[in-house]
């Protein structure tokens, strides 16, 4: 409803539902980007378009050669512990988020970052050792938050994991762990990013930021008017939400969809052969959308997601069903016996692929659902596939993280960029191995072109040669799309306002304002 | 009923073994006999008894309520929930008895020794019983699963191990009781040696209760392994065991009652029947009979 | 017919100890009683210890490398760490050290009180759990009261009854019993707080809050108390206290109630120790369906993230309950059956 | 209800303040006529009891005789309307001073019970809640009836406690039974049926399980409370328990009233062949050497004396023969408490018992003749002494090197359900008892235990039975031919005949009589029944707290007593009916 017809009440508190509770408020896990968020400013903000725009650096521009970047400061802008945002502040951050600070942020920036200095009180410039055109668009997720210098330096780790601080909207007020954090107004914020929709002090009085694991439990809290807004609808309560008149957010994460990546360096899937039959064996899209209720995009692409700026159709349409195609393919890598359950064999060995995933971290229960649908897609064509479920401690243990333990890698990652292709597929060394690629082989053809894409200034040919690694991903069969992560919201039609920022879809709530 | 059993003294010149073998069985027990076979041949034969394929895709067909065609509706892939059921019978079964049995094995050892053990081994024993007590069984199970990965096998030993303490005490009882029995003083009076005595009195009257125990402890241990799946510590994909299938269905629980609600009620009725059978024998036993 | 038990003189109730009529009383001999406390005493340190120890056992057979499991839960990702980046967190919890020396640490802390910090809260575990522990005492507390009250009221209507009523009473004793705790808690979820709006979905640490997840564990608790307390139940209403209190002219609801109950009980008070002692696998899915906080969610937490020193801390707490829910038991006993005293 | 009755007990509403105990008017009138009762059982009616009537005059004592199972208690009980679920009661009229019982309605019969009608139940040591102090349990037949206030009730349970002769009431009240000895208990419970001065007694067997001198007072309490007017009903299988108290005697056999009449009439002149059998089963010092039971004809009880001789032949002497059998030396045992304290349950006792011969122990409960008989078996350890058993060395040696020497001596028990696994039937049972007879076949074994049974006067479809299934007189004769499958030298017998009513006591009696004459067996006969001591024993111990006050023949024990405790016990002995020849 347009914002005309309803009056806008100020103050009051936003209680949200959210699905999982972090260790800590900052942290280099999603969970936590999209509470730093609430806290702590970073200095650029991604707007729908996605481009970059102002936050706390009112400017910045790029050397000639790439490789340094200038940020002029906002004026005027206070920590909630009182102290002021300097350039140095800035700087000291960078320094901490690369000494462990922040694993994911150092993760985007290592390999690029060389130092970062604070010319004046308002001038930070940020020295890169390879040029990364890219870097403003990255700076805009979560795990970018400024914090106060002082805080970081004096306070103790558990009260920076507590209750960061920085200059953000809102402060944290206390954590019942188990239950909420509570989140108090900045009644001296001056600094939204240039993509908000109003200035000043936020709306609201307070967020209560609630931690409601049951995604049923979590619809109905929503239904009951126990919250106001609640993340990750299940599938299932798309429609009945929205015919109860809830308004819902759907942001589809850039960056890795749900995939599958196969193991090229052992195991039945060396042979590209192979690996296209797979491809061939399966419908995911009706699986996809059966499944998802609709709710869930269907993802065809291996590389990046439909929302990630040079994304390729080509590559997402490679493979539609076609379980003919499937079985010459594997005819003809030899793999022509079949044994008494109808598997394929070869030699008397079992076409046998172990498919490990994360339960109930990575992959949710819809996903379980629509690899259970896979497996018995796979099937018919005589792929064994086994599922494993990994339990969370295992899984970040690092079992069923070895080339001899799975065939195929499930996963996504959010990012802002396809840059999120050198992560995955850049070349190892036994100096610097890269245990991101889940192929677990070089490809140097393929990492060139997207070396070459990073560091090419001018957008549109950038997102060409992203394509076109996208386009190599799929022809070789590397990985395999499966269906897009989604962050979604379902918000109270007395809430207006709320939305998912760009970079990663996290809630905001600046904005958010009750209406009678 | 019972009442009117227990009222009676139980003397033979009251009522012969041969009448109340006459006397009609209680209907519940009838009732509990019938689910048990019905339980047996999906254990032993699912396919008389199931309609689908248990693991057949129908997209089309997804989330079908119960009808004709699909007797418990269908699964969010349009799987048949009642084919479904029957064929996780045989996994979730061996989960309840494979349970009870390693459950049982460990307590008779545990309850063995520390009821005949020296004062040493028993005194050592009886304080191991009281750490696994007070060890949570859930923690037990996380680490287990931890360890070797999520399988009917980790379930099995998990809610084995988890029950075997609390048996193992009641093991230790009935032991201790038999050994103090009038008729254990009454077999050494007579001369017959420790082994003699322990192999034809104190054993099988330590482990006759333990028929009942069996009896609802397949239930217990069926409950409890589909907690475990609800934790995310189930069996693997896509196996039908009942556990996990309620697992499954509870994101649906609102659109799709039947995908939760009827797997649930198939557990109970599987605990209530084997309870049931385990009372009539223990009730039997009771009454000296055999 | 012959005389069965009827005449046998000292042979009392069943559950009772043979009747000694002596009439001299035992002297409060200060030395026994004090050295039965001392054993007490010895035998909770000797069950906190061993619990202690199985936990840091149990957790350092765990596969994988702890330093690993932090940073990446730290991260979110599931992935190989580098040698650089595993030093820093080895040196900073010790985990370099043999596992020898690492469980000789943690007992020493142990000693002086200390339970260790938590590797992802960055915070010590004693507050950790403290934080957690007086949702989960007060959902165990309320759940066994409330299993009490409908397990007396269920068996008093039923027990010893002829007709329908019996068979009820003990078919709903056993289907309750075999209620999943978790199954129970949605379906009452959906009825009562979505359906007919009575409760709160979120339940949280409010008062009203708790009666939906107390609910959930006192059903099959009631069930399993139930069944025990019913079979005692029934043998005591033919005992002949119980007629001789008719013959006095008590009601049968009298009788039921001042005599019969207090002789049934005993089972259900075990029972109800057990179920104080074992909270913490029901509370972890009462705490998830019905979003409370509380200890069993932060446990799951902790072996997922391979926070040890949080997960021996609660290992440690729940032995402590376990041991104090034993003496609680002991006492209630004693209470209940005065005969057991002197035992 | 009459006028007289409500002047009496006026509802507490009116006059909450209870009176003094005045002799109450005479009151109390009961008959009954044609009392029939019966059970269902898987829908079949079993009657149990068959058209019984009698009538109860104000002040008087009626007493019903007979077995066990006859259906005195029954009777009993359906006075009080309290027969329990799935009885059927019917009768011509149940008069209580005029009203008719049968039409009562569930708040009248509150009204009765306890107030107009008190009731001493069977099961006296077990009919007080064990969890409650007595004073409670009194206390609440008074709260029951709105009978004053709770200061009033306290003062009036302390009352009559004492009226009861309990000593030191105060304390008393506040103990719980198990704290009481059985002579208090059945005060206690006593106390509790007369605490509101009720019209009528019943007492079902208000002395079972009491010691003599313990059932003499009771009696004596009951036979003071008759004297005060109130009527009684007594009820007891012991004919000369009920010699004491009675006006009129029904003598009940199989639910139906055999012969009535007046006491004397009855014991003295009894018509019917059932009572006589009755009062001769009565074991005395009279009776020693003779039969108890029925004439030897009744061959389904008592076995033939000559299949017996035949079947097995007196035991050869292959032992010394000139010493006793059996010899305890200055036994001692002590027993620690768990809260500390020591009993010496059995204090220097020596005696010796002679191949052929019963040597009796008799004391009060708690006296330690149990223990006793467990030292002699080498169940027990010893503190101090030695016990020989055929002049070898016996309570010092291991276990393994006892076990040789076992199957000389065997043991019956009181209750021997609890003796027998009751997984096994008696076939099985005594085929594990035949431990002399290891070179048999499983034919020739089962043989010997159908000939043991036979012994003991069991038919052989017995055997397949299981205890349970068993009555208590089968039970005991197969404890006792499981005592003679070893073909011992020494049976031990604790209380072996105590939990029997007379008339199976007597056929065990004669059974061991009969055994001990024909294999030249000894016994170490225990009891706390003076007349079973004396019908038995050829020399007797008396004990009393572990200690042995006096030894010596029946006939010096029962005719000069030397020691008070002795003297005691005799005096306590009830009257005996007199025999009939
Ligand atoms: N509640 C009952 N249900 C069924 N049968 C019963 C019940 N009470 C008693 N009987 C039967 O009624 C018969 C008479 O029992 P009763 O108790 O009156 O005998 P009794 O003469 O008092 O014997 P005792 O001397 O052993 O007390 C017995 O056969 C008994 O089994
Ligand atoms: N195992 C035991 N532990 C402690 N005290 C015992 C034990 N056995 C017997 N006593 C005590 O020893 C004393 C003698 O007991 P015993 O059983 O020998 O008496 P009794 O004469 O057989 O009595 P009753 O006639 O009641 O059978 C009693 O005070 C009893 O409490
Ligand atoms: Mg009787
Ligand atoms: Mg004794």
């Amino acid at each position: 409803a347009p914002a005309s017809t309803a009056t806008r009440v100020d103050g009051g508190t936003i209680v949200y539902g959210h699905q999982q509770e972090p260790a800590c408020v900052f942290g280099g896990w999603i969970e936590q980007a999209y509470l730093s968020s609430q806290v702590l400013d970073g200095l650029v903000s991604l707007d729908e378009n996605h481009q970059v725009v102002p936050w706390l650096a009112d400017s910045w521009s790029v050397s000639d050669d790439q490789l340094t970047w200038t940020f002029t400061l906002k004026d005027g802008v206070t920590f909630t512990d009182g102290t002021p945002l300097t350039a140095a502040v800035v700087a000291y951050n960078f320094d901490y988020w690369l000494a462990g600070g922040n694993s994911t942020a150092s993760v985007w920036l290592a390999g690029y970052y060389a130092s970062a200095q604070a010319v004046d009180d308002r001038t930070l410039t940020v020295n890169l050792s390879a040029p990364y055109p890219r870097l403003a668009d990255n700076l805009t997720q979560g795990y970018f938050g400024i914090q106060s210098q002082q805080a970081l330096e004096t306070r103790t780790d558990e009260e920076n994991c507590e209750a960061p601080i920085g200059s953000g909207a809102f402060v944290v007020d206390h954590w019942n762990r188990g239950e909420e954090i509570v989140l108090v107004r900045n009644e001296d914020y001056t600094s939204p990013p240039a993509n908000a929709k109003h200035t000043g002090v936020a709306y609201v009085d307070q967020i209560d930021w609630k931690f409601v694991a049951d995604p049923t439990t979590r619809a109905a809290s929503l239904s009951a008017g126990e919250t106001d807004v609640i993340y990750d609808v299940p599938a299932v309560a798309w429609k009945t939400l929205e015919s109860a008149g809830f308004q819902l957010e759907k942001y589809i994460t850039p960056g890795r969809p749900q995939q599958l990546t196969f193991n090229t360096s052992t195991g039945p899937f060396v042979d590209e052969k192979v690996r296209q039959a797979f491809a061939y064996s399966l419908d995911r899209k009706s699986l996809v959308e059966t499944i998802g209720q609709g709710v869930i995009p269907y993802e065809g692409n291996g590389g990046v997601s439909q929302a990630t700026p040079g994304y390729s159709e080509t590559a997402a349409d490679l493979y539609s069903p076609d379980t003919d195609t499937a079985d010459s393919l594997l005819d003809a890598a030899g793999w022509t016996g079949r044994d008494a359950d109808g598997y394929r064999t070869k030699g008397g060995e079992t076409l046998d692929v172990v498919l490990p995933y994360g339960a109930g971290s990575i992959v949710n229960a819809d996903g379980a659902s629509i690899l259970q649908g896979l497996q018995e897609q796979a099937k018919a064509t005589g792929f064994k596939v086994e599922l494993i479920p990994v339990p969370q401690s295992a899984l970040f243990a690092g079992e069923y993280s070895q080339p001899d333990e799975k065939d195929i890698t499930v996963g996504y990652w959010t990012a802002v960029t396809s840059g999120i292709l050198a992560i995955n597929w850049k070349q190892g060394t036994p100096e610097a191995p890269n245990y991101n690629n889940a192929s677990f082989t070089n490809y140097p053809e393929l990492e060139s072109i997207i070396l070459e894409a990073n560091s090419t200034v001018d957008p549109d040919a950038q997102n060409a040669l992203y394509e076109k690694a996208q386009e190599y991903i799929a022809e070789h069969a590397l990985a395999i799309g499966v269906y897009d992560r989604l962050s979604t919201l379902a918000v109270s039609p007395t809430l207006k306002d709320v939305w998912q920022e760009n970079a990663q879809g996290g809630p905001i709530f600046y904005d958010a304002y009750f209406v009678e | 009923m019972s009442t009117i059993e227990r009222q009676t003294p139980p003397t033979a010149a009251v009522q012969t073994p041969r009448a109340r073998r006459r006397a009609a069985p209680p209907a519940g027990l009838v009732v509990a006999s019938g689910a048990l076979l019905l339980f047996a041949t999906a254990l032993v034969a699912p396919g008389l008894l199931a309609t689908h394929d248990p693991y057949a895709l129908n997209l089309a067909d997804a989330l079908h309520a119960p009808s004709p065609e699909y007797w418990f509706g269908t699964d969010e892939a349009g799987r048949d929930l009642y084919s479904r059921v029957v064929y996780g019978t045989r996994e979730s079964l061996v989960i309840g008895l494979g349970a009870t049995a390693v459950s049982l094995t460990l307590a008779l050892v545990l309850g063995a020794l520390a009821a005949l053990g020296g004062r040493f081994v028993a005194g050592t024993v009886n304080r191991v019983i009281e750490v696994l007590l007070a060890f949570p069984t859930l923690l037990f199970a996380l680490l287990l699963v931890a360890i070797t990965g999520p399988s009917a096998l980790s379930q099995v030993f998990a809610v084995g191990v988890g029950s075997a303490p609390g048996y193992a005490r009641i093991i230790r009882g009935q032991i201790l009781s038999a050994k103090n029995s009038g008729y254990v003083e009454a077999a050494v009076a007579l001369g017959h040696s420790d082994g003699r005595i322990l192999r034809q009195h104190i054993v099988p009257n330590a482990v006759r209760p333990l028929v009942a125990i069996i009896a609802l402890s397949v239930g217990q241990s069926i409950v409890w392994a589909s907690s475990l799946s609800f934790l995310g510590l189930g069996v693997a994909p896509p196996s039908p065991e009942w556990g996990a299938l309620l697992d499954a269905g509870r994101v649906y629980i609102t659109q799709a009652w039947w995908l939760t609600v009827i797997p649930g009620l198939v557990i109970v009725a599987l605990a209530l029947a084997a309870t049931t059978l385990g009372k009539h024998i223990q009730n039997t036993l009771e009454k000296g009979e055999k | 017919m012959t005389r069965t038990s009827s005449n046998s003189p000292p042979r009392p109730a069943p559950g009772t100890r043979p009747v000694v009529p002596t009439l001299r009383r035992s002297p409060t001999l200060t030395w026994p009683r004090l050295r039965r406390i001392v054993e007490k005493i010895g035998g909770a340190v000797v069950v906190l210890f061993g619990a202690a120890t199985a936990a840091f056992a149990a957790q350092a057979a765990l596969p994988g490398d702890r330093a690993t499991v932090i940073l990446n839960i730290r991260a979110g990702q599931a992935i190989e760490r580098t040698p650089a980046e595993l030093a820093q967190i080895n040196e900073q919890y010790g985990l370099q050290n043999p596992l020898v020396v690492q469980y000789l640490d943690y007992i020493g802390g142990l000693l002086v009180g200390d339970l260790g910090t938590s590797y992802q809260q960055f915070k010590p575990v004693s507050e950790v759990i403290l934080q957690q522990i007086g949702p989960t005492v007060a959902l165990t507390l309320t759940a066994v009261a409330l299993s009490w009250l409908i397990m007396i009221a269920w068996v008093t209507l039923t027990a010893g009854r002829t007709g329908r009523l019996a068979g009820a009473g003990a078919v709903v004793d056993t289907t309750a019993a075999g209620l999943p705790h978790y199954w129970l808690g949605i379906i009452l979820l959906l009825v009562f707080s979505l359906g007919l709006g009575w409760f709160p979905v979120i339940s949280g640490p409010s008062a009203i809050g708790i009666v939906l997840p107390a609910l959930t564990l006192a059903i099959p608790l009631a069930g399993f108390m139930g069944q025990a307390t019913r079979t005692e139940f029934e043998r005591s209403l033919e005992q002949p206290f119980v007629i001789s209190a008719r013959m006095r002219g008590m009601g049968d609801t009298g009788v039921r109630l001042r005599h019969v109950l207090r002789h049934s009980v005993l089972p259900a008070i075990t029972l109800s120790g057990w179920a104080l002692g074992a909270t913490i696998s029901g509370a972890v899915v009462v705490e998830t369906v019905f979003s409370r906080p509380g200890i069993g969610k932060v446990l799951v937490g902790a072996v997922n993230s391979q926070d040890l020193p949080v997960v021996t801390g609660i290992v440690i707490l729940i032995a402590a309950l376990y041991v104090v829910a034993n003496l609680l038991v002991d006492l209630a006993y004693t209470l209940v059956d005065p005969r057991l005293k002197s035992a | 209800m009459t006028s007289t009755i409500d002047s009496v007990h006026a509802p507490a509403a009116r006059t909450p303040t209870p009176r003094a105990d005045t002799p109450a008017p005479k009151r109390g009138r009961l008959s009954v006529a044609n009392l029939s009762v019966a059970f269902r059982r898987n829908g079949i009616l079993h009657q149990v009891v068959h058209d019984v009537s009698f009538c109860l005059e104000p002040g008087q004592c009626v007493a019903i005789v007979g077995e066990s199972g006859s259906g005195k208690s029954v009777t009993a009980r359906s006075i009080v309307g309290l027969t329990g679920k799935n009885s059927v009661v019917d009768a011509q009229s149940i008069l209580l001073d005029g009203d008719d019982l049968r039409a009562a309605t569930k708040r009248q019969w509150r009204r009765i019970r306890g107030r107009r009608i008190g009731f001493i139940l069977q099961d006296a040591l077990v009919s007080l809640d064990p969890l409650r102090p007595v004073g409670k349990e009194i206390a609440e037949a008074l709260a029951l009836h709105h009978w004053g206030n709770r200061r009033q009730r306290a003062a009036k349970v302390i009352d009559l406690l004492r009226a009861v002769g309990v000593p030191a009431p105060e304390n008393r009240a506040r103990q719980r039974p198990d704290e009481l000895s059985g002579g208090l208990r059945q005060r206690a419970l006593i106390a509790s049926a007369l605490a509101l001065d009720p019209e009528i007694i019943i007492a079902d067997e208000p002395t079972t399980a009491l010691d003599v001198t313990v059932q003499a007072q009771v009696l004596a309490l009951l036979a003071e409370t008759k004297e005060r007017g109130v009527s009684v009903i007594l009820i007891s299988h012991d004919l000369s328990v009920v010699a004491h108290l009675a006006d009129h005697i029904l003598v009940m056999k199989g639910g139906r009233v055999v012969e009535s009449g007046s006491a004397d009439q009855v014991l003295n002149d009894p018509r019917h062949e059932y009572t006589r059998s009755l009062i001769n089963a009565v074991p005395s010092e009279l009776t020693r050497g003779k039969r108890l039971g029925a004439a030897p004809s009744d061959t389904a009880t008592t076995p033939a004396a000559d299949a017996v001789a035949v079947s097995i032949a007196p035991r050869p002497t292959d032992h010394d023969c000139s010493g006793p059998v059996l010899q305890a030396v200055d036994l001692v045992k002590r027993f620690t408490t768990p809260d500390g304290t020591v009993t010496t349950a059995v204090d220097h006792v020596s005696f010796a018992l002679e191949r052929g011969t019963t040597l009796g122990i008799v004391g009060e409960s708690g006296s330690g003749k149990s223990t006793t008989a467990r030292l002699a078996l080498a169940l027990s350890s010893l503190d101090s002494g030695t016990v020989t058993l055929l002049g070898q060395d016996w309570s010092s040696l291991s276990e393994p090197r006892r076990r040789a020497l076992r199957r000389e001596i065997a043991v019956v028990y009181q209750d021997p359900l609890s003796s027998f696994d009751p997984r096994w039937n008696a076939e099985r049972i005594l085929l594990d008892s035949l431990t002399d007879a290891a070179g048999l076949s499983t034919a020739a074994k089962k043989a010997r235990v159908v000939e043991l049974a036979r012994q003991v006067g069991l038919p052989q479809e017995i055997l397949q039975r299981f205890p349970l299934n068993l009555s208590g007189g089968q039970r005991q004769r197969i404890a006792i031919a499981r005592a003679l499958a070893p073909n011992p030298s020494v049976i031990v017998l604790d209380e072996a005949v105590s939990a029997l009513d007379v008339s199976i006591q007597a056929q065990i009696l004669d059974l061991l009589v009969d055994l001990q004459r024909q294999r030249g067996l000894s016994y170490l006969f225990i009891s706390h029944d003076l007349g079973v001591i004396n019908h038995l024993s050829d020399q007797v111990l008396v004990m009393k707290d572990g200690v042995v006050v006096e030894r010596g023949t029946p006939d010096d024990i029962f005719n000069r007593p030397a020691h008070p405790y002795t003297r005691e016990l005799i005096s306590s002995l009830p009257d005996h009916p007199r025999r009939n020849p």
